[in-house]
């Protein structure tokens, strides 16, 4: 492999990664502030997509169509919350785990039912189509260049959100210490609605924005949610930072273990042969690597005790 | 699920006593979740037929299988045991072929395959009781492969997911392909990103691409590719570029070529009539499954008016016939009761707002398949 | 020193800059109450974690009956002999009493891969545990949920499964605490008869029961031991009194 | 008898009774339903002492089962094509026979489950329910992509196993079987429940510093649950891949973990007939459900969402109360 090649599928890795940390990045708020395992997530991902896929046909506008999705999705995520999730907060993990992966069948088969079951058509707009050429020569698609760019605006902006404002004390408070911040007058249910409702907004704008390079369809939110988790795990669940480390890392472990693992394997075995085993192990390899941080750090890199 | 059509139940309530034992159809078929759509088109174009036939001696009980093989063979169960239906179709997914054919053959079933042609089905593992209507699953990759000799590529990079349909669409393509492979890659199932695999097409120097990624992967692919500026000419079999899916991905898929049995402006008098009317019974147009659900069914009309059902032995005669006007012209069963038909090559076209396909050149003519010579019956 | 059954030599235990235990050296003997005192943060719990072994020490041993107790886990620690009651009631809260009891004997006898005999009907376990109940009070309540307990109950269900264990020394955390001044009483006539059984190194705050139960005393302020005696003599150092009962009482 | 004790010999009594009638009245398809539910069950019921007594939400249990599944049809396929499984370092044979098929199914999957639990209890809480997952996936993509044994297609044999003395062919004969072993399971389950062993996990789950204090090691406790638990799931994935005459990855997928889960919920964790109950009403589910309307995943949601919400302790939790603190 060329070193021009080898630079341009670290640049993928990367890509992938922010595409993940923003996946995550909703998710790993609300674990964090409310201790909420929510299978739901990526029923709310799959609603900005949809939410934006109808609106960019409806308007033709991109714009208009990312700013539906996180309505969409905060508007479902603040739904849910007030009529559902509020009730499991104090629940164990068990119970969460079950009443969310009950919303996600709701939430698929009422997509289908309002939608069809054939997938939505969203473009990326036409001012960031195609690719750009990067110094190197490398050339690359402008709309995965702007993915990173907003991913790594997300990240600095809830970094900003959690250290530097006032709603982000709040936020710090409530995981500290629920019981404190009700005691300080902070309406703690209103908190929590907010920060779900911003979860959910995180994953309908990740959905939008990666639906219009991939495929709007029901069921698309499910293997979003198992990467997610992949990450957030691997990263410290509820932490930010963990799960920026965690989704470039993911990232760049799948990117380069789909490129280079048939070819490893392609120096000993003959190229058939290679390329199964190959692929076989690089579609193991996230999990491989999760279990391998877990066992070393039971709570992940950045999670606390 | 049972979901009779209201022509049928009408149908039904008539029923009176005729001279032939009725024919009772299963259809287990894929209508929840994520392959919903292909499974929703089987069934439409299978019912359409059905209702044109206005016959009263036909019943068809239809369940879900919810793309889960312990499911449909469920369900297969169900409609042998207590439904005690004649025949049995609507599987969409090879996966579920598998756990369901063999089983319902080997009870003395008649199984009438709409879309799934797994090749053990069509050698080693074919059954007298089996037809496929559609094709054996290497059909339409093989097509692709000797298209591409005759536009002179010579150079190939192939791609597909990861398990045994993948396996066999790119064994498909090569066992025709005489050029050269520059990259041959198994992606993982599912997967919704591609741009690692992109950058490998382009750095891989090779002068086209096949690929063969069904449903949403097909879709992410497309769309990813056409952003990527790489501009080596595309093919890939229909399942990508169909009628549900290309209205999805857009711009993206223009021009690219694929390889189909089947296209709406196929030349006859019975396409052009089922294309109209499934138009108006279901206002969209129909895909390449509805036509195969379409043709199963006259297939099965055909048969059930040469002979009766409760004579085993006359009505699988009758099918081995396929004495009935195909939307595709020209139709005949092979000796291991797989299609022996004209592939063609088809380019994506935008006509008003609508993506579709027109047919551009013939791929193979009169073709059958690489597993007849195993099949013994 | 042969009636020493447990000691420490030099335990220190940091948390980043906090120094929690530092240099700390303590033994306890044959049939004394050893209290430990100190005002909060002191590190009295971190210590008792440290003997009990779900903290590791940074340096220094835990002797029990002249055995290095270092790198022994916690579960070793306990079938060794070191019985532990906790300062927030630490017990199978869907179990009933008698269960919890047995759950002791049960540990102190080993061999838990049994899977077939109904471990109820095991007359040896049963008849230890009930004993142990016995002895605390707590026998007519055998069959109710632990749930279901009052405070101070609880706080003798802990009492008796420590009992169950037969310990060779007992390490209570705060027994006292949320008692009445009548289930203080009852818990102080308790630990007198149970220093026969074991010694007991004892965390109170309740100092009344403190002075009044205590052979000797340690004085534990920032992680340091200031001072061990009797309670008289801890009573009238002066420096005890300006560190820990503070400046409001005149040296 | 309590009320739990009733309810309990009313759900064999129904496991039992329906296809004993649906033999009379000539439905052998009802005999399935039922020999899917008792299979179900016995999924279930492995977990369970996982899930209910030690508390450990294990979201990967589906690799244990599919596991099984593929024990037999492995075994099975091989035997149908007179082609060993392997040479060297010596013959190993393929079988019909299902006593065997069974005990390499338990032994296979209580290695898995022995190799996943030492790892995976190292973590706690929802990283625990997360590492789970995770291996389940590994286990899922490895089979998809595995050629040697089907892939995503599976793995079909032509006729059910050999028992001596029957015929698995005639499902109520088949039904007979498994609802034999359910029964022995439960008895095992219950001695358990009732055990030095039992007794201990339970309180582990409870209050581990409490296990820790009286000299018990939680973990080891965990493990050898865990193990005990895999290894039932796994006889279940055998008789279910016999069942269907067919194994596939689907039965390795994290949704099938979701599904045996969601058993135990229906009926009531930690309850020794929970996962009985909850696979009779998961079917029963399935199959008016689905006769509603296309969409009815709608309907399960919202079910499920009812029961999570309203009715903790499942169907037993309602009708029995809290469980008895028996002795």
């Amino acid at each position: 492999m060329t070193t021009l090649l080898f630079i341009e599928q670290m640049l993928n890795g990367l890509q992938f990664g922010v595409m993940l940390f923003l996946m995550s990045a909703g998710l790993t708020l609300v674990f964090g502030v409310m201790g909420l395992i929510n299978l739901a997530h990526g029923s709310l991902y799959m609603i900005g997509a949809f939410a934006a896929a109808a609106v960019a046909a409806a308007t033709g506008s991109f714009v208009l169509a990312l700013m539906a999705s996180l309505a969409a999705a905060a508007l479902a995520g603040a739904l849910i919350e007030l009529t559902i999730i509020r009730r499991l907060y104090d629940r164990d993990h068990l119970d969460q785990v079950l009443a969310t992966f009950a919303l996600i069948l709701i939430f698929s088969e009422g997509t289908r039912w309002l939608f069809g079951s054939f997938p939505l058509f969203l473009d990326v707009p036409p001012l960031l189509a195609g690719p750009v050429t990067l110094p190197g020569g490398i050339e690359y698609p402008a709309y995965r260049l702007s993915i990173i760019v907003i991913g790594l605006l997300v990240a600095v902006g809830m970094f900003g959100l959690i250290n530097r404002t006032r709603v982000g004390i709040r936020i710090r408070a409530g995981e500290a210490d629920r019981e404190m911040i009700a005691a300080l007058g902070v309406d703690i249910a209103k908190l929590y609605t907010f920060v779900f409702a911003l979860g959910a907004a995180l994953a309908g704008f990740a959905g939008a924005l990666v639906g219009a390079i991939q495929s709007v369809q029901v069921g698309m939110g499910e293997p979003v949610l198992i990467l997610a988790f992949v990450v957030i795990v691997i990263g410290g669940i509820g932490s930010i930072k963990g799960a920026f480390v965690g989704a470039l890392l993911v990232g760049f472990t799948d990117t380069m273990g789909r490129v280079l693992l048939p070819q490893v394997f392609g120096l000993f075995l003959e190229p058939s042969a290679a390329v199964s085993v190959g692929s076989a192990l690089a579609s193991m390899l996230i999990y491989i690597l999760m279990a391998g941080v877990l066992v070393f750090r039971p709570r992940g890199l950045y999670g606390v005790a | 699920m049972k979901l009779r059509s209201a022509a049928l139940a009408a149908a039904m309530a008539l029923v009176g006593a005729t001279a032939q034992a009725d024919v009772k159809v299963g259809m287990i078929t894929t209508l929840s979740g994520g392959g919903a759509g292909l499974g929703i088109d089987v069934r439409d174009g299978f019912m359409l037929a059905v209702q044109q036939a206005g016959r009263d001696d036909l019943e068809v009980v239809i369940e879900d299988d919810q793309r889960k093989p312990d499911i449909a063979v469920q369900l297969a169960d169900k409609m042998i045991q207590s439904e005690k239906v004649d025949v049995l179709t609507g599987i969409i997914w090879s996966n579920l072929a598998m756990a369901v054919v063999p089983a319902a053959t080997a009870q003395g079933k008649f199984y009438l395959s709409p879309n799934a042609g797994p090749s053990p089905l069509a050698g080693k593992g074919c059954h007298p009781n089996y037809f496929n209507v559609a094709w054996q699953n290497d059909n339409l990759h093989e097509a692709a492969g000797a298209y591409a000799n005759d536009t002179g590529l010579k150079n190939s990079f192939i791609l597909a997911p990861n398990y045994p349909a993948g396996k066999d669409a790119l064994t498909g393509y090569k066992r025709f392909f005489e050029g050269a492979l520059s990259g041959e890659l198994y992606t993982k199932l599912g997967q919704t990103d591609y741009a690692a695999e992109i950058a490998q097409i382009r750095a891989s120097g090779a002068d086209s691409v096949y690929f063969f990624l069904p449903g949403g992967m097909g879709i992410s692919f497309l769309k990813q590719y056409a952003a990527s500026g790489v501009d080596l000419p595309l093919v890939g079999p229909a399942f990508s570029f169909d009628q549900g899916i290309l209205q999805a991905v857009g711009d993206a898929a223009m021009g690219v070529k694929n390889t189909s049995q089947w296209n709406k402006d196929i030349d006859n008098a019975t396409n052009a009539a089922f294309v109209d009317s499934f138009q108006a019974e279901y206002g969209r147009l129909p895909s390449l499954y509805a036509s195969q659900g379409f043709d199963t069914a006259n297939l099965l009309i055909s048969a059930m008016g040469k002979a009766d059902i409760a004579d085993a032995d006359a009505f699988r005669a009758a099918l081995k016939a396929a004495d009935f006007d195909s939307v595709r012209g020209e139709f005949a069963f092979g000796d291991n009761h797989h299609p022996v038909q004209d592939i063609y090559v088809r380019e994506v076209i935008k006509e008003g707002d609508v993506y579709t396909n027109k047919i551009i050149a013939t791929g193979l003519s009169n073709h059958s398949d690489a597993y007849a010579g195993d099949c013994k019956m | 020193m042969t009636d020493v059954v447990l000691n420490t030599e030099r335990l220190f235990k940091s948390f980043g800059a906090l120094k929690a235990t530092n240099d700390v050296s303590l033994d306890l003997r044959k049939g004394e109450i050893h209290a430990l005192i100190g005002p909060n943060g002191a590190g009295k719990s971190t210590l008792i974690q440290q003997i009990t072994g779900h903290l590791a020490s940074d340096s220094g041993t835990v002797r029990l009956m002249d055995e290095d107790l270092t790198g022994v886990g916690p579960a070793e620690r306990a079938r060794k002999g070191l019985g532990r009651t906790f300062q927030i009631s630490s017990l199978a809260m869907e179990h009933t009493v008698l269960q919890n009891a047995v759950l002791g004997a049960l540990g102190q006898r080993g061999n838990v891969m049994s899977f077939f005999k109904p471990v109820m009907k095991d007359t040896q376990l049963v008849s230890t545990a009930k004993a142990a109940l016995a002895q605390v009070g707590l026998a007519e309540f055998a069959a109710t949920r632990t749930a279901d307990l009052s405070h101070g109950q609880r706080r003798q269900l802990e009492v008796a499964v420590a009992l169950t264990l037969k310990p060779k020394a007992f390490l209570m955390d705060e027994p006292m605490a949320g008692l009445g001044l009548e289930g203080a009483q009852q818990m102080i006539g308790l630990l007198t008869e149970l220093r026969k059984e074991a010694p007991i190194l004892l965390i109170e705050h309740d100092m009344d029961a403190v002075f009044a139960l205590a052979d000797r005393i340690s004085v534990l302020v920032y992680g340091e031991v200031i001072a061990t005696g009797t309670p008289e003599e801890i009573k009238v150092n002066p420096e005890i009194r300006r560190a820990y009962l503070g400046d409001e009482v005149p040296a | 008898m309590t009320r739990e004790t009733w309810i309990n010999v009313a759900a064999l009594a129904v496991l039992l009774g329906v296809p004993l009638w649906a033999l009379m009245a000539d439905e052998p398809f009802i005999i399935t339903l039922a020999t899917r539910a008792a299979i179900f069950a016995l999924a279930g019921v492995g977990l369970n002492l996982a899930l209910g007594t030690g508390g450990l939400v294990s979201l990967g249990h589906a690799a244990f089962f599919g596991i099984g599944g593929y024990a037999m049809g492995i075994l099975a396929s091989h035997a149908q094509a007179y082609t060993p499984i392997m040479e060297v370092p010596f013959l190993i044979e393929g079988t019909k026979s299902m006593p065997v098929i069974w005990l390499v199914a338990m032994v296979t999957s209580a290695l898995a489950a022995l190799a996943i639990g030492a790892l995976s209890l190292r973590t706690s809480g929802v990283y625990f329910i997360m590492i789970t997952l995770a291996f389940g996936q590994m286990i899922y993509y490895f089979a998809i992509s595995w050629p040697a044994y089907g892939g995503e297609d599976g793995l079909s044999i032509y006729v059910r196993n050999e028992f001596p003395g029957l015929n698995t062919l005639v499902p109520m004969q088949f039904f007979g079987l498994c609802f034999a072993i359910l029964c022995l399971a439960l008895l095992l389950m219950n001695a358990i429940h009732k055990s030095a062993f039992g007794l201990a996990l339970s309180a582990a789950r409870q209050n581990e510093t409490r296990v820790l204090s009286v000299g018990m090691k939680p973990y080891h406790l965990r493990l050898v649950a865990f193990v005990i638990s895999g290894a039932v799931t796994g006889l279940a994935g055998a008789l279910f891949a016999d069942l269907n005459r067919f194994v596939s990855p689907t039965m390795l997928s994290w949704q099938m973990s979701g599904e045996i889960i969601i058993f135990i919920i229906i009926g009531g964790v930690g309850r020794l007939f929970g996962p009985v109950i909850g696979a009779i009403i998961f079917i029963l589910l399935e199959h008016t459900l689905g006769g509603l309307s296309e969409f009815w995943h709608v309907y399960l949601g919202a079910l499920l969402l009812g029961i999570v919400l309203f009715a903790k302790g499942g169907v037993i939790g309602a009708l029995a109360g809290r469980e008895k603190a028996h002795d």
